[in-house]
């Protein structure tokens, strides 16, 4: 029995004394900034996908030609540019000293074969390679691009932060046939990406790149000089929020990307920690209808459900604290050059329950049910059906709310078969503002039909019709004029359920600072204080 | 015994190739299409087709199965669909934390159960035995994230002894390691307590009522030595299969707790890959841990010949 | 009637009649589900809100006249929905104790008395027991859609191997009882001798088990809610009522421990209910 | 009578009950002296056990309890003992072996380390002391090869040397008492013989007490000083073995007596019909082996080339050892296992390679009964249930089948309410010949009886043979009787067959082979049954 005896000593000293051995590890020589992000990285090529996290992820390790400053105005990132002045020809000179992770330096060439491979996923970018003549690189640091007819949109596309921005590749990434995702992750951002620590769906590591020169002016949104601070930036992936708030607290990590609003208060009481709004046009939630069944291939049927519907309840549900939200009835998001909140006051003001009732009845709602889909696992998707649902049976809809995971939701709601056979009458997800912020990228305003159109395949001429005014308008009261059109008539035809706009909430210990403002959550300029 | 090993090694690959046909077709049945998930929201009907013939997603079933196994049998466990990462490297990342709260988790539950259980046995019917009971009830009807909640709560939101996340490997020293690991093996071990004690007390008490214990205390052997030397000894082998399938089933990842407790395990792997559809990361990981259930099951029965002479193989 | 000419051989027993009179503890246990079956069936008559009803502008209140134990992050009464979800919990866990044992039952039975059989039905069942039951849970449940039905056979699953290596091994021994091998001398067929034989051996232990599983399937349904795989929100649980609370445990921890304190409670007296049914359909406890 | 000497061992009016405080011995008096053998003898149930283990106090805990009365061991009150002062005796001045030897050592620790343990905690000998004191001990039992059983598992030994080693465990210590609670009744009686020889060899070397329970009254006969007559938790009758055996005061000892079966063979008695209901033809029953990794390694041959037949209305005993294969033949004629080799003819019909459909006509011809009556009756079915299940098999509608059963309970001389009762309601005797009815109840011609009385005490043993005779007689039956015991051969058996390893030595008339013994071996057989030389039916009679 002695042995046994002494092993299990052996065994449980570690525990017992477990508390007095531990010591903060002291780690001077690196500083390492720990971030939870709000969501796993899973996909690397910030081209073949349009997740945000993997957009986050492209703006450690690769850089833009030009970006958008916090003004959403295009500036010189990697080059500087030149308008002939029929604004037909754009010259993009590249500046001195970029350089690829492995060392070799940027050329024109890598340039091109990223914006070609871009263009190619992009929708904004299919749109303007329509237009354009040429794009070639004239010399080693010169691009230059044709246009054969005006498009009034070049420099805002390839600036926008959001999904899918124009990350630089070495040529040979960028070559990467379509529908292959690359392989490679050599890019010539502030940051490497450390691969052999990658350990998806749990931690990303990125190093900051000694050979990075950043521009001589301050940071300002993705403009502006990107100087990296810190040696180090982890993102680790916490499934369970309670955790990672607890783990703020306790200085285990430095940033939580994404707050559940409903704990701010945790983060508020702790005085060691700082809360904040990094991204000032933050998401649109929304519903949309299918447009090819019954019930809602009726129009009147679908202003009834919008007038079923109110914010309020809605954003009650999802964010919980008006601070951070706002009712917003505008199609491209409020806060944005054409918000326009025409026809959709209903949903931003009264109960307007009686009228949708009426509505329904004059429209001769059959009492088909309206099959929702509802993804659980997604807290940001969750609530918006549970809320919906209730109130659509308020006004006399019939309801089948039917709860998956995101995966089979995203399946499901590509199926265009009946409702009640596999298909689906109604969904909910959200969208980055920019993502919406105006006719060109905004896809639930395509009225492509089952071939083109997003989910719900509205065929809609007259909406095209509207979208191509728009493109051709030149100057911003024009384009406004425009937009003001398409939003009364999207509210019309219910393009789809705008429930209001609502801002994810950062976390950061209070030893962080410097965190830029803008679109994406990027992690140069960051200083950690020992 | 090596012939017993071996016959039943080889008894194995059916039943791990049943496994893997099943979950195969499970996977490919259920709806969910993981270049939808690499697309992403916006990508367009034909880059979602050009992303599926790339990843061989549109072939005929059979055929990826059989492009699946004859890559196995090449010691290819292919790789993930979304990060481009070896599946066999991604399990091997996920397999050191997974290991050590198993590891501490049943150490923890053998050095609290059976001295517990023992003791419940020999003072049968008493309030001893009441209590150690009623406790292990306790122990396995509480979901265990709620019993994870509850002691993050209590040691390290109230009385700040212990981390409330996070694991160190156990290569960076003993001290961080079993700071870092205590309050989820100690969750883990919870519901396993319970259940090894209520087994070593029943396993016990059909060994007491055994001749050779009245032929022990004929001898005028002190009631540790008849407990622990002479009942424990033989009322093992239940007990070994309760821990070792517990065992079995904290390799193959315990997903509450690694979510609670942020551990980067097996569990949260494996999940992450069925909500994200990654096929070939949940099939490599089934094989993983069918072919740990069927290794662990084979060791627990050769642990058997060792704690009992009487079992020859 | 004459009293046995007994030679020392121990006084007839009933079954019943060795049995200690019940413990406390399992009386209370008793008492205890019956209250949970009884607010399940007459929910109604308990609450006076609907589960489903929502009021996002009363979000997370405390507990008050008009809702007991507070409300929910979509503002629904918790209280009702605790009462509410002792149906689908229960049910969950009675319908998955039921049609394990209905399936695992004949499964063992053949496999425990037909040599040829029992290979290849043993190699399924460890075969399915080699995946582990949550992510088979997981997996059947985005399978088909979250509803009651296809987390109950999500559930059942992994639990029909258990049953069936249970009944098995019962099998194995029994068949070698001397009554056994009796009844098959006087030309029983096999049927008969399965059902009228075999399968009373079995009963006793699958009770217990059955308890077992019936306290496991609640518990699992929890799990699964937790990993947003369970049982929609509409339909209250008591897993997915803390799955959706455990988010609030440190600023309102009620919303996880009522419905917590619900599902334990409930679990403790299903297994004090089965050891008490161990203690008393076990043959060895009443020898002594 | 020594009466002079103080007793080693006194117990005064002892009482025990059980925790619901049913009487287990009403006020239990005997005493030892050392040196002596005081043979305990009673029948299951009569508390001979519950004193000798209330002695130690060893009585189970929480289900027996001393109510009363006193023990003194050399002079000193055990009862009200401390616990430790209990520990230090036990083991060590006095001494237990059991009846089990299978289940009395502790399967998972060698022998050695078993005895070693004694000595660990009574003496402070040190390791190689204990060793060497070990092997003495093992020696003094006359084992072979010392050495390796001292490192060997119980499970390695036959039933023999594990009794020698717990004979060798209880004395390391020389105690001058030594309880010995059935020691030789799981053992074969050649084994029996030799390990009663080894107890008296070592007490007379040690001067050890002894008091010796058994319910064997051969053994009693061959080894007891004196003896204690138990009966119902009471002493019946005690006094000095010659006299208990030979004058006993008591009916019921003189009923105990005459209920020992004699050793002689049964009158020879007229064939009665020709007809050969029963003939076996070099039956040969290979169990496989266990499976190596490529192959089989080769199998055990339990029964090789039986041959035997069998008349309408005789009885054949087939006896031997343990492991003879004498319960293999017995199945394999019932085809409960299929027989590698050989033929078995039913009245004429080879039923040892027939299919289990083909084989249902046939099944009823012959029918058993088996050893435990505890378990041979589905507890969960009423008697009548029982009763009726085969003949309704074989197309008998309800109501006869009960009528039929009810006149057979009344045949096995139980009452007729017997049938809505169930098994457990019912003696060991009785439930035995509810099984008896249950056979007859298909009108079978032959019925086998796997030792079908070895389980009673021996005065229903003697009931249940009687009974058995009886219906031999009534109803023409033909028996195959499988037995260890001589005496129940020799008292019932028209031909005897002797078998060994699977082997028949000898195979004749029950004059013939039990009356004067060819083999050496069924001559060892006779030779090693207790209390041969003494004539319990004369006692019984006087």
């Amino acid at each position: 029995m002695k042995p046994s005896r002494s092993l299990i000593a052996r065994l449980l000293l570690p525990l017992g004394f477990a508390a007095a051995l531990h010591a903060p590890h002291a780690l001077a020589a690196e500083k390492t900034l720990h971030a939870v992000m709000s969501s796993s990285l899973r996909v690397l090529d910030p081209i073949a996908t349009t997740a945000q996290i993997t957009r986050n992820h492209g703006f450690m390790i690769y850089d833009t030609l030009i970006a958008m400053d916090e003004h959403y105005q295009p500036a010189p990132q990697m080059a500087d540019w030149a308008i002939s002045p029929d604004g037909m020809v754009y010259t993009f000179t590249l500046r001195d000293g970029l350089m690829w992770h492995d060392g070799k330096p940027v050329t024109a060439t890598d340039c091109v074969a990223s914006l070609q491979r871009w263009a190619r996923y992009d929708v904004g970018g299919q749109l303007m390679m329509k237009s354009v003549k040429s794009l070639v690189a004239t010399d080693a640091k010169t691009i230059t691009l044709t246009l054969a007819k005006p498009f009034g949109y070049v420099l805002p596309l390839l600036a926008k932060p959001s999904s899918v921005a124009a990350f630089m590749m070495p040529e040979r990434v960028a070559n990467t046939p379509m529908g292959q995702m690359i392989t490679d992750y050599t890019g010539s951002g502030p940051f490497t990406f450390v691969a052999a620590e990658f350990d998806p769906g749990n931690r990303v590591v990125y190093e900051k790149f000694a050979g990075y020169v950043p521009r001589p002016e301050p940071a300002s949104g993705t403009a502006g000089g990107k100087v990296v601070k810190v040696d180090r930036v982890e993102w680790i992936n916490m499934p369970d929020r309670m955790t990672a708030i607890n783990a703020l607290a306790s200085g285990d990590i430095d940033f939580i990307e994404q707050l559940p609003m409903d704990l701010l208060p945790m983060v508020q009481a702790d005085g060691t920690l700082t809360s904040g709004v990094l991204s000032d046009l933050g998401n649109m939630t929304g519903g949309r209808m299918n447009f090819l069944y019954p019930p809602f291939n009726n129009p009147d049927i679908r202003r009834a459900a919008l007038l079923a519907l109110n914010q309020q309840d809605v954003l009650q549900a999802l964010v919980g604290n008006p601070e951070y939200y706002r009712l917003c009835a505008s199609v491209f998001g409020c806060g944005t050059p054409l918000e326009s909140q025409t026809g959709g006051e209903n949903l931003v003001k009264g109960d307007h329950s009686a009228e949708a009732r009426a509505l329904l009845s004059k429209a001769g709602y059959d009492g088909t049910p309206v099959v929702i889909l509802q993804a659980t696992d997604v807290p940001s998707q969750a609530p918006q059906p549970v809320v919906a649902a209730a109130a659509l049976r308020k006004v006399g809809f019939t309801v089948d709310l039917q709860p998956m995971d995101w995966q089979t939701l995203v399946t499901r709601r590509a199926n265009q078969g009946e409702p009640t056979k596999g298909g689906w009458n109604l969904f909910f997800t959200y969208w980055n503002v920019q993502t919406i912020w105006n006719p060109v990228v905004n896809p639930m305003l395509d009225g492509g039909g089952q071939k083109g159109a997003w989910f719900g395949w509205p065929t809609d001429a007259h909406m095209d019709a509207l979208r191509n005014e728009f493109v051709q308008a030149s100057g911003d009261a024009a384009q406004k004029a425009v937009a003001e059109k398409i939003q009364q008539y999207a509210m019309q035809q219910v393009s789809y359920i705008p429930l209001g706009q609502y801002h994810d909430v950062s976390a950061w210990n209070s030893h962080v600072s410097h965190l830029l403002k803008g679109p994406s959550t990027v992690f140069w300029n960051v200083q950690k204080d020992d | 015994m090596f012939a017993y090993f071996v016959r039943r090694v080889l008894a194995a690959i059916p039943v791990m190739l049943v496994v893997a046909l099943f979950v195969f077709l499970l996977l490919r049945l259920s709806p969910g299409d993981p270049a939808a998930i690499i697309g992403g929201d916006m990508a367009s009907p034909e880059q979602l087709a050009a992303i599926r013939q790339n990843l061989g997603l549109d072939r005929p079933l059979h055929v990826q199965f059989f492009v699946w196994l004859w890559q196995l049998l090449h010691g290819d466990f292919s790789t993930s669909l979304m990060a481009h990462t070896g599946v066999l490297s991604m399990i091997g990342q996920r397999l050191e934390p997974t290991l050590s709260l198993a590891l501490v988790a049943t150490a923890l539950t053998v050095l609290v159960a059976v001295p517990l259980g023992v003791l419940a046995a020999w003072r049968r019917g008493s309030w001893l035995d009441h209590t150690v009971m009623s406790v292990s009830v306790l122990g396995f009807s509480v979901p265990v994230f709620v019993i994870g909640y509850g002691l993050t709560t209590l040691f390290a939101l109230q009385l700040h002894w212990l981390p409330v996340q996070g694991f160190k490997s156990i290569f960076d020293g003993v001290g961080p390691f079993a700071y870092r690991i205590a309050l989820p093996a100690l969750t883990l071990a919870s519901a396993h307590i319970a259940l090894v004690a209520r087994m070593t007390r029943a396993s016990l008490l059909d060994v007491l009522g055994e001749d050779y214990i009245r032929t022990a205390r004929a001898k005028g052997l002190g009631e540790l030595a008849v407990l622990f030397r002479h009942a424990l000894r033989n009322a093992w082998v239940p007990i070994l299969t309760v821990i070792g399938s517990g065992f079995a089933l904290m390799i193959s990842g315990v997903v509450v707790t690694e979510s609670v407790f942020n551990i980067p395990g097996l569990g949260r792997l494996i999940v992450d890959a069925v909500l994200a559809r990654d096929y070939p990361v949940i099939q490599g990981m089934i094989l993983l841990t069918s072919g740990v259930y069927v290794l662990i099951n084979l060791l627990i029965d050769m642990s058997y010949a060792i704690s009992d002479p009487r079992i020859r193989y | 009637m004459s009293k046995p000419v007994s030679l020392g051989l121990p006084a007839p027993r009933r079954r019943w009649a060795k049995l200690p009179r019940p413990p406390l503890a399992v009386a209370l246990a008793a008492l205890v589900l019956l209250a949970l079956i009884g607010m399940a069936v007459f929910a109604p008559w308990f609450t006076h809100h609907a589960p489903q009803a929502l009021a996002p502008a009363l979000r997370l209140k405390g507990p008050s006249a008009e809702f007991w134990l507070g409300t929910d992050a979509y503002g629904r009464d918790l209280y009702s929905r605790i009462v509410y979800g002792a149906r689908v919990s229960l049910t969950v866990g009675l319908g998955v104790a039921v049609f394990s044992v209905a399936i695992g039952l004949p499964l063992g039975l053949l496999a425990g008395y037909f040599r040829t059989l029992d290979a290849l039905l043993m190699r399924v069942m460890d075969g399915l027991m080699a995946v582990p039951g949550i992510l088979l849970a997981i997996a059947i449940v985005s399978l088909s859609s979250a509803g009651l039905a296809t987390v109950m056979v999500a559930i059942m699953l992994p639990e029909i191997p258990q049953v069936v290596r249970l009944v098995r091994s019962r099998v194995l021994s029994a068949r070698e009882e001397p009554y056994v091998e009796a009844a098959v001398l006087m030309g029983t067929s096999t049927f008969k001798l399965l059902a009228r034989h075999l399968m009373p051996n079995t009963l006793a232990p699958l009770i217990v088990q059955g308890t077992y599983i019936c306290a496991s399937a609640i518990l699992t349904e929890a799990i699964l809610s937790f990993l947003g795989a369970g049982i929609g929100t509409e339909t209250p649980t008591w897993g997915n009522i803390i799955a959706e609370g455990r988010l609030y445990f440190q600023l309102k921890p009620g919303l996880v421990l009522w419905a917590g304190l619900a599902l334990s409670l409930c679990i403790v007296s299903i297994n004090l209910l089965g050891d008490a049914a161990r203690d008393a359909l076990d043959p060895r406890m009443k020898k002594r | 009578m020594a009466c002079e000497q103080a007793p080693l061992l006194q117990v005064e009016n002892l009482r025990v009950a059980t925790a619901e405080g049913r009487p287990i011995l009403h006020g239990v008096s005997f005493h030892i002296q050392p040196g002596e053998t005081l043979c305990l003898v009673g029948e299951s149930g009569s508390g001979k056990s519950v004193a000798s283990l209330a002695t130690l106090g060893l009585l189970p805990k929480g289900a027996l309890q001393v109510e009363g009365g006193t023990i003194t061991f050399a002079g000193e009150a055990l009862l009200g003992a401390s616990a430790r002062r209990l520990k230090a005796l036990r083991g060590n001045r006095v001494a237990m072996i059991f009846q089990e030897p299978m289940t009395a050592l502790n399967p998972v620790l060698s022998v050695g380390r078993q005895i070693d343990e004694v000595l660990c905690c009574h003496t402070r000998l040190d390791a190689a002391e204990r060793r060497a004191k070990t092997l003495d001990a093992l020696a003094q039992v006359h084992l072979p090869d010392i050495q390796r059983i001292y490192g060997a598992y119980p499970h390695r030994l036959s039933g023999g040397q594990r009794q020698r080693i717990m004979i060798a465990m209880a004395l390391v210590l020389e105690p001058t008492l030594l309880i010995a609670d059935e020691p030789t009744t799981a053992l074969d009686v050649t084994t029996q013989q030799q390990i009663l020889t080894l107890i008296r060899e070592l007490q007379q070397r040690h001067g050890t007490a002894v008091l010796f329970i058994t319910h064997d009254m051969g053994v009693v006969a061959d080894i007891a000083d004196r003896v204690c007559v138990m009966h119902q938790g009471q002493v019946v009758e005690q006094g000095a073995a010659a006299q208990v055996l030979g004058q006993p005061r008591q009916a019921y000892t003189r009923q105990l007596l005459a209920a020992v079966p004699a050793l002689a063979p049964r009158a020879p008695r007229a064939a009665g019909s020709a007809q050969v209901v029963l003939d076996v033809v070099e039956l040969s029953m290979v169990y496989p082996g266990p499976r190596r990794l490529l192959r089989r390694s080769p199998g055990t041959c339990a029964a090789d080339q039986v041959s035997f037949n069998l008349t309408r209305g005789r009885t054949l005993g087939i006896v031997g050892e343990s492991g003879s294969g004498k319960s293999t033949v017995a199945r394999c004629l019932m085809r409960l296992l299929t027989p590698s080799a050989g033929a078995v003819r039913v009245t004429g019909k080879d039923i040892s390679e027939l299919s289990a459909a083909g084989l249902k006509p046939h099944r009823k011809r012959i029918q058993m009964i088996f050893q435990d009556p505890n378990r041979s009756l589905n507890p969960r079915r009423s008697i009548a249930q029982s009763l009726i299940e085969g003949p309704m098999n074989y197309g008998i509608d309800r109501a006869e089948a009960l009528t039929r059963a009810q006149r057979l309970l009344e045949l096995v001389g139980l009452p007729a309410d017997a049938l809505g009762r169930y098994p457990h309601q019912f003696s060991g005797g009785q439930r035995q010949r509810i099984a008896i009815a249950r056979a007859l109840a298909m009108e079978p011609d032959v019925i086998v009886a796997d030792e079908a009385v070895s389980a009673l005490d021996v005065s229903v043993q003697a009931q249940v043979l009687e009974l058995l005779d009886g219906l031999q007689q009534r109803l023409g039956v033909a028996i195959v009787f499988i037995t260890h015991d001589l005496r129940v051969a020799a008292q019932l058996c028209d031909e005897v067959l002797v078998m060994r390893r699977g082997q028949v030595v000898e195979y004749g008339t029950a004059a013939q082979v039990l009356g004067a013994p060819q083999h050496t071996y069924t001559q060892q057989l006779m030779a090693a049954v207790p209390g041969k030389a003494w004539d319990f039916s004369a006692a019984a009679r006087s």
